[in-house]
């Protein structure tokens, strides 16, 4: 099954299993998903529950937050994550606030779903990673999944939370084969897990990075080095105690994003560090993002915007991590 | 007393009282006991009113940051609501929203939103909800002449339209957006126009007559429950005061406001009333006096929040079942 | 050979340019020498060479992601455009932009952007930036259907028609915003009433033939440069190709757009044209043939943007004196 | 002369300077600014420069950016950070990406103004301190003048800037007063500041922040301890020579922004410190934000929000800086 095929599955179970949930974006029905994500489920649901918008992000998202509050749990895709900017002002002023600033009384159980990520030559409109910066907003949680598990599960997790939850797909997974569980459910969105344990260094990463980074860790094994991969999963709340850990055995940390550097999710990751394990570093946590550039087209220029499995061998080398 | 008359006496003591209740407002902001972002509705009061008549318990509302009339008018309970501006903790939104955003959940009240034009999709949403799940609750969505240039009021028109959601839309078009004139906001000033590019069934109505305002807000609210989909109810108002407490007016006439204050929706109503006596008035002002007070001392009896429940809210305290 | 037969020549010569070069691109796709997102403009040919020949080499361009068409008939030169989407340095955005984003500062085409919507607030600018300087400029903005669902195309239209902006809009209404056909974008498919509610002069034109494209458009720059005010433009036409090369296209019939075929405005127009042989349609061909050959070569002799260029232009390499 | 006059007085001189440059916003004219920025600019440029827009910030910030593309300087002022939301589309995927995107032709020196903060009892929909969060966007420059000095020369500054610049201004400073030089022009925007050098520990702020550091500095001093206050100035780009050097001295840092704490400016200077003076360091980088909440209205609850004199005395205490 394809990451893609798990979160058709999940919307699917959820659908069945709830009346309540409904899906609600651009040419999620009739076009059958700009990712083909939502493909079949037009038929299977019909127009009203598999519901095509007009453009119009900030209102369909608003509108997706009124449904939510009125009793619904709707499911809200957003084509791209640059899209989702146009529609800022209703996920930052009106899903995060409304619980809090009406004192508890209206909570806002939406999803919010979308690509985002580099790596297919979309250029600077279409190519950011901007789920590490969502994550700077109280009031909304942000996934974002590597595995087809956590495609699946997350999405129905989400679905059971009482609070908009947004869930950020690079795009770059919807074709990854993985094995889903005949009996799989929805899973913990609260922690990080290490997907590949290691004594030498920690290496944090999540979604398309960190199938990058575990590349990385294979071939710093054949040179005698041993990486501990983190995937963080939630950008927001993140799972510190996963986090310190790792970072109090193996004294070393990278942070992998292929998001911008500057004020990314790689700078709260290392501040944190920092922060609650300064004693246990026996160097300076580093980072490698993506380059703070538009995204370019070229293919070269695109690769050299990103980093690359190269890139994390050279940069836990340069760390001088200790050998075995 | 007939019905009809005893339903004007009505109508006009729920106008003294939001008037009463703002003027107060008004001091207590000087006495600095109000503070933030205070808007005050004094001169609109017959919008507010009439269009609340319409509505049903089950209906919903959303409004603006000039919400003090709506929440009067739909039933909040003055004490709760100037608890709020005074931020304690017995106020409607816990002292965390303040006179933009008061909240109710009794009443379907979805604030006092202060983003302009931020309320319309939230509107659009609770109208899916009850369409997708067969409810026959309007969703009246309340907002401003100048929130009609913001691109999510054409986006929401058109969604409404499109999914014939049951959403009456009120604008209270009181002719400005702080400073700016309807003819610097809007190429086209009557604003019904708009609301037919987009086949929404519209009427424009003098916002200055509860009674005028009441009747158009039932037969708009009757085409929506009919199923026909939404509806767009312009009121054509003013407001008296500035349009915050910050605000120095340099943007109109003094003689264009007291032109419009002959226009005071409240002695209109008055006139209108067979049999009115100083009496009566003076009967509900006094009723109102007390109410007034009554609100404002639950308002100075309130507690404040304690500080170790600020994070409280960012996310709810436990999931659902 | 007469004037006006000799226009009419140009315009199919552009027209089958267009036709042709997009061919290729279909192809070069599909060799993955071009990749990314594309937009293919067939069938749409006669809005884009229609709406050019009213401008003026000073006037302004701002386009859509489905650009190809519009920048050749501004003027740019296939090869910049072939090389862009080749992702060579020679390309018009020196291989950065690709399908979605050419840009060409000489025939003042602002983009090739992506955001749907995102365009029209820009054209707002430039518009008011010429008439602010008292140039009679016309800054062209061309967009969908679909487009005009966004705010922002309320709120530009809006400030068009307030502000008086020399601005043309050009609606390429080809009936589908990828999958989405018009009656589910719009509630009223009439998008001219869309122009009207804000009393923007408005007219609706037959987007398959060019010569009334052109026609219309030339009366709608008169407007404009005569200091009117804003000008919309709605050209009805189709697109032939799927939305992108990722569309499966299962949202509409495969005889509708059989239908629309027969609408072809390249065949349309040399019905129109007064004694046009098969010698000279074949001679345009090779002529095009060859241009496009030429791009190709262009573009496969460009070369690579050095990767140490990758953050040069995200400033400005100097601030000006 | 007051922070916001002096802000006026430099959008005046720059008018008067440059036919270019103009004002555009929502009330910047006949109502005379929401917070009285504008005030008396229109009676004296009139109503073509001083333009009054209608509500739709997404258009206004756009137009701001079509008008320095076709050759204007325009200065837009959104009145609230809040709002700026509504109009981030234009602000990061036009305004930051066109120079870029274009290969070089066409720049884009739009200058765009806003109020920003909390402090004010304005609640969750008015007070955020967003200016961190925009420092995350390659292609802009955001700039957060603390001096009545740099309110006035950063704006004429940033006029002079071939490039997108956003300008924070915290609505609490407009009453502050300062000397500004009959001769005061344009200032440096490349570089901090220290504004009380010291020998202890290096605190990091801007804005108004900065004030309640230099109030705990002097406290602090009485206690023996010397801070020394860093002005950040500019949040992109961010200083590090000036930080570094400092750190260096200190080997202490703290941290303080009135902004959210995850993914802010907090954790991005905390990011370069670990990773440009790790070695420097004598304990770890301390953060003091703002309490990622929605901002609350009432005063206890929005004091309990920010960070207070008292809070970064005791910040300071708590990283145990030796005394002397
Ligand atoms: C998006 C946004 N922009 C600007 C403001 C500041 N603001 C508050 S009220 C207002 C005027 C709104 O006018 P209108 O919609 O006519 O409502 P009125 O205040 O007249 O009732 C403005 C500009 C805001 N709150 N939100
Ligand atoms: C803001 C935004 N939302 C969604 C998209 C994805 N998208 C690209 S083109 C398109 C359809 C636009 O339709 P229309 O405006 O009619 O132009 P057409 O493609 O038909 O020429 C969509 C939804 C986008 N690029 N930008
Ligand atoms: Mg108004
Ligand atoms: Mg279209």
């Amino acid at each position: 099954m394809t990451f893609r095929e798990a979160i058709r599955e999940a919307m699917r179970k959820a659908m069945q299993a709830d009346q309540r949930v409904f899906l609600m974006g651009e040419d999620v029905g009739r076009y059958g998903g700009c990712f083909a994500v939502s493909k079949g489920l037009l038929a299977e649901f019909g127009p009203e529950r598999i519901r095509d918008t007009p453009l119009s992000e900030s209102t369909f998202v608003g509108a997706g937050i009124g449904a939510a509050l009125g009793g619904m749990r709707p499911i809200v895709e957003i084509m791209t994550s640059n899209f989702s900017l146009l529609a800022l002002d209703q996920i930052m002023n009106n899903a995060a606030t409304l619980l809090h600033m009406s004192g508890g009384q209206f909570n806002v159980p939406v999803v919010i779903r979308m690509a985002t990520g580099g790596g297919r030559q979309l250029a600077a409109q279409h190519s950011h990673s901007l789920e590490g910066w969502y994550g700077h907003i109280p009031g909304i949680k942000v996934l974002a999944p590597a595995t087809v598990d956590d495609a699946h599960g997350m999405l129905l997790a989400a679905l059971q939370d009482p609070d908009p939850v947004l869930i950020f797909e690079n795009a770059l997974l919807y074709n990854m084969e993985g094995e889903l569980g005949a009996d799989a459910g929805q899973v913990n969105i609260d922690r990080a897990v290490i997907r590949r344990p290691g004594r030498d260094v920690t290496i944090v990463s999540y979604a398309a990075g960190l199938w990058k980074c575990l590349d990385a860790a294979k071939q710093l094994a054949e040179r005698g080095v041993e990486a501990e991969v983190i995937d963080l999963r939630s950008l927001r709340p993140l799972d510190d105690a996963t986090l310190m850990e790792s970072v109090t055995r193996t004294h070393r940390a990278l942070v992998v994003d292929e998001g911008w550097r500057s004020g990314g999710i790689s700078a709260e990751v290392s501040a944190r560090i920092m922060e609650q394990a300064f004693y246990e570093l026996d160097g300076p946590v580093a980072r490698l993002c993506g380059a703070e550039v538009p995204m370019p087209y070229s293919a070269h220029m695109e690769r050299a915007s990103l980093p690359q499995v190269e890139d994390i061998v050279a940069a836990v080398e340069g760390m001088r991590v200790r050998h075995g | 007393m007939s019905d009809a008359r005893a339903h004007q006496l009505q109508l006009l003591r729920e106008m003294i009282l939001i008037r009463r209740f703002e003027e107060k407002c008004a001091e207590l902001y000087s006495q600095t006991k109000i503070r933030g972002f205070m808007h005050l509705y004094i001169g609109e009061e017959a919008v507010g009113v009439g269009v609340m008549q319409a509505l049903r318990p089950e209906d919903a509302v959303v409004s603006t940051y000039r919400e003090h009339g709506h929440a009067l008018a739909r039933g909040m309970s003055g004490g709760s609501i100037m608890a709020e501006m005074f931020g304690k903790v017995e106020g409607c939104s816990r002292g965390r929203g303040g006179s933009m955003h008061l909240f109710d959940a009794k009443t379907r009240f979805y604030g006092g939103n202060a983003i302009v034009g931020g309320g319309l999709p939230i509107a659009i949403g609770l109208a899916l909800a009850d369409k997708m799940r067969g409810e026959s609750r309007v969703t009246c969505c309340i907002f401003g002449d100048g929130a009609m240039a913001e691109g999510e009021f054409h986006e929401s028109m058109n969604l409404a339209a499109l999914w014939k959601l049951p959403v009456l839309f009120v604008c209270e078009n009181n002719r400005y957006a702080m400073g700016t004139r309807l003819d610097y906001s809007h190429s086209v000033t009557d604003l019904t126009r708009k609301a037919a590019s987009y086949d929404i069934a519209a009427a424009s109505v003098d916002g200055m007559d509860v009674l005028a305002v009441e009747a158009a807000a039932q037969a708009a609210c009757e085409h929506v429950r009919s199923g026909k989909g939404a509806y767009f109810l312009e009121c054509q108002t003013y407001r008296f005061r500035a349009h915050s407490m910050y605000d120095p007016e340099l943007y109109r006439e003094k003689a264009e406001v007291e032109e419009w204050k002959k226009r005071d929706p409240i002695p209109a109503l008055m006139q209108k009333i067979e049999g009115l006596t100083e009496e009566k008035i003076a009967e509900i002002e006094t009723q109102v006096a007390e109410e007034v007070e009554a609100a404002i001392a639950f308002a100075e009896a309130g507690t404040l929040e304690p500080v170790g429940e600020l994070t409280r809210f960012v996310y709810s305290d436990r999931r659902p079942a």
